[in-house]
């Protein structure tokens, strides 16, 4: 564990929250942000953060901005339109229940984005999670299969993906 | 019968205040024109050309609160130590410590953990923000304070108050945090008055900016061309630092697990005498 | 500029009582957490004892009131304190009182467990009396009155294990929060009317409506009698005027010996004060609720404080408990404060007002030295008999001969024998009901006097004369019995100086509450706010 | 005829005077400690906004009032503080609003507190429950 770096990281992280909040930056404005996001910085470097190297690799990065882009121009499209066609069809043809999802991706945060994006998405909800088994219970719209990785590759696989190059 | 007494003492309150607001309607009900003192208050909130008669800070409730009619704010301040106090003492004799077996697995689900990571350090953040532009923007110590308090509310909840034991903050730590922010507050009340002591001026207590019975002390209204509005900024930051922690106090000991408190209470129980 | 000595000290005096308890959880760590918070406590208390008599000294020999404007603000801007001769003499004896409570709290320790929570909100109910009395400003009162109410909660409900504390302080509290927040809604009312929350400035306001606009009395005079009653509930109900009285008795005897000192003998007398302030010096004779309203509100606080006197002195006779008998000692004396209080009717010569208020100055010192020494010293005998039961307790007080002494001679005093102070006062009382014209009052008082003499002598004789029936546990008094003797003395002072004692409350009175003293509050403000203005 | 403004001016104040009537009510006359509790804050709030009432300001010939802040200052311009004098809302009372604010929290804390105590010792929080006192 590296704290003065995690510091740092999690320091970056609350100056910014200060300024959008603030609106403005003037002199005053960056030197109580610096001074108030050292002070938290330090209050959550053990909290927030598990390994800060990994916020200096580029290549994270650019998945991770890859991962958005995915994530609002082609996921949330998709699921949108699914979602749309289904309430606009004069059946409703619906077909709602849970089914069992295994994961493979390894840190919190990792986790936590694809359950995010299963949530996020309309259709699907995530309504529990057992890491030690690593499963989700999803909620799903339209139950198409009950084999979990058969549902696994229709609903989040190209997350995780996604998730385990930024995150993992 | 009671009832009724009830209902008679609701109509009649009712009827009786509309009656007073009726009979007042053009003092009681706004106009365009705000009352002289008001316009004094406006006016002189943020009035660089009359250094001995403005409290050089934009935003009037904030002047108002901590140095206009700043005695009322410091006891304000009073009421809530005290009633954080006062809820300690009800609460004394049941250890706020970390026991020696805690049951894995407490708290929410991982995801909520995760996520709870990230939102305390935006939280404090932007209580930091409130607080520290209180002499600028609408907020001020106490709003900010409050926000703050939400972080170890959150924390609270989804990883038990274990975590936050573990991490030492717990009550003595906290009550030690709100005690340096009280003796900030006393102290900023008292700056004036102990400039003054050493320089052999007159000075007023709560005194901010110079008086025309005391021209020689005052507190600086800017620091490097910032506006910091003299002692408004140090209430806030002050005050900051106690309501956070008096917050959090209240937390911790509201939040704490009943069966732990009962059987803490119930040894107590025999010691207790006569009054 | 020259330095102001006594304007100074007079704004010192409270903020500082405020950070001695802010600053005593962190000196506690430093320096010890058994003994240190009991002796800062009594520090502080001295402190602002020794600050209010300077500040009385000043006040009575210029014969000017003081006005601090705090932040060097002028009055209607700014908060200001203004004392007079009256709230000056109700302050110097609240603070020595308090000192001896704070001497007698050390003695109290070892009931407590953390006894640094006890000190703190002690400090904090001196500090809410103390600016309660010396304030000039009515929403700084609000702000003074809940500190001194959450203190008083707080300090009821120490004995946290005892269902009863906790039941007196949830009545207590909840109707006082209720109470307060209504004193709240007056305050916006007269903000919204008078356009000022200054008490001084209201008085002036008033003053020159009544002369100079009669045409806008008929109009405010309806929401500032609403505003005047909002704010009488709250100030008879921390003084316990008879219907309000229902939480004292439940209250008084749960909280802590020292607490039960405190509440019965000074935190009355602060709605008392309040009281007289709000109706002689700003709504006084000559102000927009005059004639008709405010007569009207005298009567109902006299009528109130009339049957508040019967009741406590007959409820008296019926009670076991001795906390409790004091308590209801505590409502009927409350009641004869209010009957005086009341005679400053349209009609009354101001000779008789003026001796009626002094008569109440009067009787506050005596029924408050009185009843912190009867809890003080029935503190002993309890913790020596383990009980507060008036049967339990019997014969208790022939081990301590002292104290027994000093016990009789407070009841003596209550009850008004004639070399004490208590006789005087009542004394006083009579007189000015007689001189304002007032013969069933003045009847009253006596009748008071007398049937309260029989549930004072059951006390009395169960705890001193009765024969013991059990074997009481001998207590150390750690010279405690001096601080009680002490105070018995005083009350025989208080007797025996009463030539020069009423000559000094009637001045009192006259400077402060009545005729030219009103107008030299209300001048006392006009010059502090051309003073602080500088222009 | 009344104008629109005054209408709904009318009917703020008179649901403020009903809701002021029923937590009195709610606070005498409801047994239990959490809804008298509750009443409390109610008149609280009420209070509170009967101040902000109290010092609110008419739009001047249209022109919404302003909060009372002066956020041009660093133009230093004093035409501009003359018009932020005569537009902007009475601070006062919102200043009183927030000590009283505070204040009321204060005490609702610690009520809080007490009713908690009074749930360990008599397992209800009922008041026709907690009657060990004579009254």
């Amino acid at each position: 564990m590296n704290k003065p770096l995690s510091w740092f990281v999690v320091s970056v992280l609350a100056f910014i929250a200060y300024i959008v909040f603030t609106g403005s930056i003037t002199p005053y404005d960056i030197v109580t942000g610096l001074a108030v996001s050292l002070v938290v910085g330090g209050l959550f470097a053990t909290i927030t953060i598990e390994d800060p190297v990994k916020v200096f690799s580029p290549v994270r990065w650019a998945y991770l901005i890859a991962y958005a882009l995915y994530y609002f121009f082609v996921a949330e499209v998709k699921s949108h339109l699914d979602v749309m066609y289904r309430i606009l069809h004069p059946k409703m043809p619906i077909r709602p229940g849970i089914v069992r999802v295994p994961y493979d991706v390894e840190t919190d945060y990792a986790v936590t984005a694809v359950a995010n994006s299963i949530t996020n998405t309309p259709g699907t909800v995530v309504v529990d999670i057992k890491p030690e088994k690593k499963l989700f219970y999803v909620h799903w719209i339209n139950v198409e299969t009950i084999d979990p990785y058969e549902a696994r590759k229709r609903i989040s696989l190209a997350f995780e993906q996604y998730a385990k190059k930024v995150f993992d | 019968m009671r009832r009724w007494i009830g209902i008679c003492v609701l109509i009649l309150t009712i009827l009786g205040l509309s009656f007073v607001v009726a009979a007042n309607i053009n003092t009681l009900v706004p106009t365009t024109n705000v009352r002289t003192l008001a316009e004094i208050y406006l006016k002189y909130t943020y009035y660089p050309w009359d250094k001995y008669f403005t409290a050089m800070s934009p935003e009037a409730c904030t002047s108002i609160v901590w140095d206009f009619r700043g005695l009322d704010t410091v006891f304000e301040t009073m009421v809530f130590y005290l009633a954080i106090i006062g809820a300690i003492a009800l609460a004394r004799g049941v250890p706020l410590k970390l026991p020696k077996e805690i049951k894995r697995d407490l708290g929410l689900s991982l995801i909520v953990k995760t996520v709870t990571k990230i939102v305390p350090v935006l939280i404090i953040a932007v209580a930091g923000s409130i607080a520290l532009h209180g002499h600028l923007t609408p907020g001020g110590g106490f709003q900010g304070g409050a926000t703050a308090a939400v972080a170890p509310v959150l924390i609270l909840v989804v990883f038990s108050q274990f975590y936050l034991l573990k991490r030492g903050v717990n009550k003595n730590s906290m009550l030690l945090l709100r005690s340096i922010g009280l003796t900030g507050i006393g102290i900023t009340a008292f700056a004036a008055v102990l400039i003054g002591l050493a320089t052999g001026h007159y000075a007023f207590v709560l005194q901010n900016q110079p008086k025309p019975l005391a021209p020689d002390v005052s507190l600086p209204a800017f620091v490097g061309g910032q506006l910091i509005s003299g002692s408004l900024w140090f209430f806030n930051f002050f005050e900051f630092l106690a309501v956070a922690a008096g917050f959090t106090i209240v937390f911790l000991l509201i939040t704490l697990p009943e069966k732990l408190a009962e059987a803490k209470e119930e040894k107590h129980v025999v010691e207790v005498e006569e009054g | 500029m020259a330095w102001n000595i006594p304007e100074l000290i007079t704004g010192a005096i409270v903020p500082l009582l405020a950070v001695f308890a802010f600053t005593l959880p962190l000196l506690a760590k430093v320096f010890g957490e058994k003994k240190f918070p009991g002796i800062w406590a009594l520090i502080a208390s001295i402190v602002a004892a020794i600050m209010s008599t300077y500040i009385f000294a000043v006040v009575w020999r210029t014969g000017k009131d003081i006005v601090y404007g705090f932040g060097g603000w002028p009055p209607p801007i700014g908060i200001s304190y203004e004392v007079d001769p009256f709230n000056a003499l109700i302050a110097v004896f609240t603070a020595w009182i308090m000192v001896l409570i704070s001497i007698y709290s050390l003695w109290y320790n070892r009931h407590f467990d953390e006894p640094e929570w006890y000190y703190i909100l002690l400090i904090g109910l001196e500090a809410g009396m103390l600016g309660c009395l010396y304030t000039g400003d009515a929403f700084n009162l609000f702000v003074m009155i809940e500190v001194l109410g959450i203190s008083a909660y707080a300090l009821v409900a120490y004995h946290k294990h005892r269902g009863e504390a906790v039941e007196a302080a949830i009545k207590y509290g909840i109707i006082g929060a209720t109470a307060t927040t209504l004193y709240f809604i007056g305050l916006v009312i007269i903000y919204g009317v008078y356009g000022t929350l200054n008490m001084g400035q209201l008085s002036l306001l008033n003053t020159e409506i009544y002369y100079q606009r009669p045409d806008l009395i008929a109009s405010m005079g309806v929401a500032t009698l609403l505003a005047v009653s909002l704010a009488l509930w709250v100030f008879t109900y921390k003084s316990a005027l008879f219907p309000n009285h229902f939480w004292l008795p439940d209250a008084h005897p749960e909280a802590p010996t020292p607490v039960s000192a405190a509440l019965s003998g000074l935190v009355v007398n602060i709605g008392v004060y309040a009281v007289a302030r709000f109706m002689y010096t700003i709504f006084g004779p000559a102000s927009t609720i005059a004639p008709y309203y405010r007569d009207a509100v005298l009567t109902a606080l006299f009528v109130m404080g009339f049957v508040g006197a019967f009741v406590g002195a007959i409820m008296m006779m019926a009670q076991k408990d001795l906390k409790r008998l004091l308590a209801y000692s505590t409502v009927s004396h409350t009641g004869l404060l209010y009957m005086a209080l009341a005679v400053g009717m349209s009609g009354v010569p101001q000779a008789a007002v003026a001796l009626g208020l002094a008569a109440m100055t009067y009787h506050v010192l005596t029924h408050g030295l009185g009843k912190a020494l009867l809890f003080m010293s029935s503190g002993v005998f309890i913790d020596s008999a383990g009980t507060r039961d008036l049967d339990g307790l019997a014969g208790v007080g022939r081990r301590y001969p002292l104290v027994s002494a000093s016990f009789i001679i407070g009841f003596l005093s209550l009850m008004g024998l004639l070399p004490l102070g208590g006789f005087f006062s009542k004394l006083m009382l009579y007189q000015a009901f007689m001189e304002a014209g007032m013969l069933v009052p003045a009847l009253a008082v006596i009748v008071v006097s007398a049937i309260s003499v029989l549930g004072y002598a059951k006390a009395m004789y169960s705890v001193v004369f009765a024969t013991p029936t059990k074997e009481h546990h001998e207590i150390k008094l750690y010279g405690i019995h001096y601080m009680l003797a002490l105070m018995a003395v005083g009350l025989i002072l208080l007797g025996v100086l009463y030539p020069w004692i009423s000559q000094g409350l009637i001045h009192v009175a006259n400077s402060s509450l009545i005729g030219y003293g009103v107008r030299e509050y209300q001048d006392a403000f006009v010059k502090a706010f051309h003073a602080l203005l500088g222009r | 005829m009344i104008t629109l403004s005054e209408y709904f001016m009318t009917i703020l104040i008179t649901c403020m005077i009903v809701n002021l009537g029923l937590a009195l009510y709610g606070v005498f006359f409801k047994p239990n400690l959490i809804k008298k509790i509750i009443a409390l804050t109610i008149l609280g709030d009420t209070a509170n906004t009967f101040a902000l009432i109290i010092g609110y300001r008419m739009w001047v010939a249209g022109v919404p009032s302003r909060p009372p802040v002066f956020t041009e200052w660093r133009s230093n311009n004093p035409l501009l503080l003359l018009v932020f004098t005569k537009t902007a809302v009475d601070p006062l009372p919102q200043a009183l609003v927030l000590t009283a604010i505070v204040i009321g929290l204060a005490v609702t804390l610690f009520l809080v507190f007490l009713t908690l105590q009074a749930w360990k010792i008599y397992r209800s929080v009922d008041m026709r429950d907690i009657k060990r006192l004579k009254g």
